[in-house]
């Protein structure tokens, strides 16, 4: 069996051979996997050294908090892979971000309006919660495509605030 | 000494103080808002009474309410930890009025601090250095606060009079942004305290935030528990705080002059119970006032741990009435504490707060290290409140030690379900000028990066990668065997093998 | 300093050197029985390798593969903990053979230790006095001891010469008794140490088990810790440990008297690294040495405790060829400590032990508290090892702080799905000869009565059967619901009301 | 609602009035139960009072574990009750007990042959585990029964060991 992980939009292809034995890139690697029983913590031995983590699925794909950090992994199987190889990457142009409330809150300020640029990091929210300030940004530069909420609004966790069209780069190198 | 004590307040100081009464053989008393039927400090108390709905105003704010249910369930004494009701010199009046004990200092001593520009004239006036500022100017209109500025000279901040916890304060550079600032600290100040008057102060540049631990008792005895290095700050917000402070760590003489100024200004105001005196020393080693807070602080655990003093219960003793357990001559540090305020918020992204259900905890034990949390597997995080999860304080020989030891506890520390800061107390961890103590309240912001903890994150990409495919796998081998042909074995197994290395 | 070492041990005395090493930045080796794939020092450590099934002889006892296991890994030292190969003189030589460092003493000073006839021979010819008793004799035949016993009087004790935590020992109140006492000594000590020799020693009335701990390097330095009373046992396994002793406690000079002669006794074995001198002191406050325990202590975490020295940290250093980190002037002691060992056996149930799997639990955490543990949910207590769930120490400002601290936290330990001799702690700490400190090594088994904890559960009976029914009831309303008509609701629904008290 | 609920062979009838208020025995006492959630960890509120638990099912009934101690709570609702008023209770003559190993072990000594009559607190079996040797004694006087176990043998946990058949009291103070 043959998957491949993506992590931080690092891929790792992972290939299964037999009970103890995968293929991690070029390397072929002793593995030990031991669920720690009734929690979603996993022991992992590869080649003698020892891991601890916390793996549980989450937005359809896998979480895993490894050493104090917290890591987003996607899985596919090769076959799925290959078939969605021709689709555009995440921070392509043209790609849509949307921009979901991270947590309940208020929508205090909303600087931005439908159709407008926005620069890398320019504040799109700004979203009252735990008695703090917090203020959304732009992951990249963009137009802000569709606003879906007012300042002064109320907004639920993962309620969508807006969606943000990456623009293409307009002082490309090369 | 008492026989009930009611905890005016929730999470983890609730929990503190809940400690400290069954220490002492007090029966205690819990009041909770709806979101906290199930809270620690609900199942912890003797007794649980609920205040209302969520929302801090119609709950844990109400002190109307909570000085009913004292009395209901006789109750002598009210503990009003830190936040909410702790530094409202009308609560602690009412309870005074009501026959309940306030256990902090007196109603007069709350109100002469807690107008931050009378508390710089009271402690000015007994002749403790200020940071210079419109102190004593009372309420000022905008254009009076753009007639001072120049004077007191660029940077400055406005602070909100009735602030505290970094609302209501804006970093000023320029006379020309000036006017926006004001409009949008006065803002946030009404907002948050119901009051919109600021004040201005120069900004000291390099500066350290250091503070000093007063206990006093009602017979005009005073003592400080040496100092609290808290400039890991951002936002206002601490985030670090220490003991001793590295800045003062081979500078006895100035150590024992602010502890000195410390317990002058706490006389200043006829104190009496724990308090803290902050004060900014510039790289110049000149200290100022920067203000008093009258009660319990998040961060007293690091000063009990290298005194050994237990402060809550010594705070409950004092209110009773009793004499200071110790002079300031038995007072002995031993070694060095840090801790880390662990929150629910993303260092990765902008530390915005991550709200959701602690699924599980596990936190750190083992020689030195101390939690002080209000949370469990099952809590929910939820708007309504901060974000603090817990505080993790360890303690070492030497500073050096304290710090590998916070190391290896922020790497045993386990939460899942929320996003937590533990990455960014483990780049700090990593950092130079934190190993080696040379930072100032402006590092966090202004030369602080969490490239670090990337390049730390990246080392382990692949195992991250590599766990998550095998748990995957073997999770869709199991489906295929639960839902697939009845009878067909999975091929896989993982086993124990060992060679070498793999890095 | 060493780079790697390798842990030859299982359980919370594995975890506690993961986490020295960590502190020391030393990488890490754990090696694990096929019962510990999941356990806790594994998933701690930065590599792990099986050495064989669960039994201890075809594991954490096989010398030679963990000597194998260090030699492919590259590690450089091996730290045995306590129990398995900790005393093994062989397995001490074999490491130095092999070029490991052996985190312990040298393999004769084991010896010399090791075999209690010998080591009592030794110290006393070191002018250290000894109990009473057959030390120095060699191995004695039946008739012979025998015949000794009348030398040394009644009661006397006949205990295993290879012998350790309470295995082939036998108190004898007479001479007829005598020689059954002798066979079943030995069957248990040939079981449990594979050498059926024994000794007599006299059996000292009133005594108190006090102990000092010993450090020292190989450059001929040696310096105590100060001492830990022990003397809380049942059939000679320490449940309750604490320092400072309180037999001790208003007797500076006898304190400094023992101290010199656990020096003095280390010395005579040419001692490095950790060790622990036992002592037996009569209520005339006659001291007699016992034996010396040439390994890391169970209770090591009360002497850390008080002296804020990390000792396994101290170990690996002097091990690794540095000097003693502080002299004896250097040690302060700082208020008390106790330690409860939280044990999976069944207080109201003649101590019985409990198997089975921990399906929760939830330390308690807070000022002045430790815990020391290789136990988690989902941890199977098996047959194969010890009944240590973990260590529990606290530290007080003073001893009744740390008794009162031990009370709470007690409360607060909720462990499921396994019995624990919490309530058995629980209880000694309201007990009047434990509180005043004025008890012997023979108080839990002849005066001690779990009756006050049967009445403190008593308080709590209706408690209990009230929530039970509740929970009952809920479950039941619950699967109504489920399987029942469907969109019929359930009547019952527990929300929030307070009123006065029902005590 | 009616229960009565057995601990300590102590009975307490519990009527469960509506959703705030039960009747225990004399008393109306005002409630409030909470589970925390993913766990059989409960809080109580009794008149104001504060308690918090683990309860769970065990063999039958309901283990609870309240302030350190554990509790062993039975619970019938009324009728059950009624119809088993007549039966004889636990360590009446004639009762047979079952000695089942408590953790499993090597029966190193078996010092009682079947038929033999033996004493409250006599050792029945002597067990080894956990590196202890745990004697088994006899909870009341009585006659072995059945003996199942020679000295030698290994047992599992839980597994039967014998059975012993209480004695008539022979010395009844009325």
């Amino acid at each position: 069996m043959k998957y491949i992980a993506e992590v931080d939009s690092l891929e790792f292809p992972v290939e299964i051979l037999d009970e103890h034995h995968i293929r991690f890139g070029k390397e072929i690697l002793e593995v030990d996997l031991a669920a720690v029983s009734g929690q979603p913590l996993y022991s992992l031995i590869v080649n003698g050294e020892s891991f601890e983590g916390y793996v549980y699925p989450d937005e359809g794909g896998w979480q895993v908090l490894l050493l104090g950090c917290s890591y987003s992994v996607n899985i596919e199987d090769e076959r799925e892979k290959k078939l969605r190889a021709p689709e555009a990457s995440f921070a392509s142009p043209g790609r849509e971000f949307t921009l979901k409330a991270p947590m309940p809150g208020l929508a205090v300020a909303v600087p931005v309006r439908e159709g407008q640029q926005v620069e890398k990091g320019q504040i799109l929210v700004i979203l009252e919660s735990m008695k703090m300030q917090n203020e959304l940004r732009a992951p990249y530069a963009g137009s802000v495509a569709r606003l879906r909420i007012k300042a002064g609004e109320s907004v639920q966790q993962k309620q969508i605030l807006l969606n943000l069209v990456a623009s293409v780069p307009t002082n490309t190198s090369f | 000494m008492f026989k009930k004590i009611l905890i005016a307040n929730r999470g983890e100081i609730a929990v503190r103080i809940l400690r400290a009464c069954r220490e002492l053989g007090i029966k205690t008393v819990a009041v909770y808002s709806e979101a906290d039927r199930q809270a620690l400090h609900v199942r912890y108390a003797d007794e649980a009474y609920l205040l209302g709905p969520s929302p801090a105003r119609e709950s844990y704010l109400r002190g109307d309410k909570i000085i009913d249910i004292a009395h209901k369930c006789a109750a002598d004494a009210v503990h009003p930890g830190y936040g909410f009701l702790a530094e409202r010199a009308d609560f602690a009046a009412a309870c005074a009025d009501a026959g309940l004990v306030f256990i902090g200092p007196k109603a007069s001593s709350i109100s002469a601090m807690g107008d931050k520009a009378v508390a710089r004239a009271t402690v000015a006036k007994a002749g403790v250095t200020v940071v210079p500022g419109t102190e004593g100017e009372g309420s000022l209109r905008d254009d009076e606060l753009l007639a001072f500025a120049p004077k007191i000279g660029f940077p400055l901040i406005i602070k909100a009079v009735s602030g505290g916890g970094g609302k209501g304060m804006r970093d000023v550079r320029n006379l020309e942004e000036m006017p926006d600032l004001i409009q949008s600290a006065r803002r946030e100040a009404e907002s948050s305290f119901g009051d919109g008057n600021v004040y201005l102060e120069k900004l000291v540049e390099g500066a350290r935030h250091i503070e000093f631990q007063i206990m006093a008792d009602q017979f005009g005895n005073v003592i400080h528990l040496g100092e609290r290095e808290c400039s890991i700050q951002r936002r206002h917000q601490k985030l670090i705080e220490e003991s001793p402070s590295p800045f003062l760590a081979d500078d006895e003489p100035l150590r024992q002059r602010m502890g000195v100024v410390a317990v002058q200004a706490a006389r200043a105001v006829d104190y009496a119970n724990a308090g803290t005196i902050e004060f900014l020393v510039d790289k110049d080693r000149n200290f100022y006032f920067l203000e008093m807070n009258t009660r319990l602080q998040v961060e007293h655990p690091v000063t009990e741990t290298v005194t050994g003093m237990d402060i809550v219960a010594e705070q409950i003793r004092v209110a009773f009435g009793w004499q200071l357990s110790r002079k300031q001559e038995d007072i002995r540090w031993r070694g060095a504490a840090i801790e880390c305020r662990i929150n629910a918020e993303d260092p990765y992204n902008g530390f915005l707060p991550s709200s959701g259900r602690i699924t599980l905890t596990q936190p750190p034990t083992g020689p030195g290290v101390r939690i002080d949390t209000g949370v469990y597997a099952g809590f929910e995080i939820s708007p309504y409140y901060d974000p603090l999860i817990s505080k993790m304080i360890v303690w070492g020989e030497t500073r050096s030690q304290a710090v590998v030891r916070m190391r290896r506890a922020l790497e045993e520390y386990k939460i899942v379900g929320v996003r937590t800061n533990i990455p960014f107390h483990q780049t700090m961890m990593d950092t130079y000028p934190f190993v080696t103590g040379k930072y100032d309240t402006r590092f966090v912001e202004e030369q602080f990066s969490m490239l670090d903890a990337a390049e730390n994150r990246e080392l382990y990409l692949d195992i991250a990668a590599l766990m998550a495919t095998l748990v995957a796998h073997v999770q869709m081998e199991h489906r295929a065997q639960v839902y697939g042909q009845p009878g067909q074995k999975s091929t896989w197994k993982w086993t124990g093998r060992r060679s070498r290395s793999i890095r």
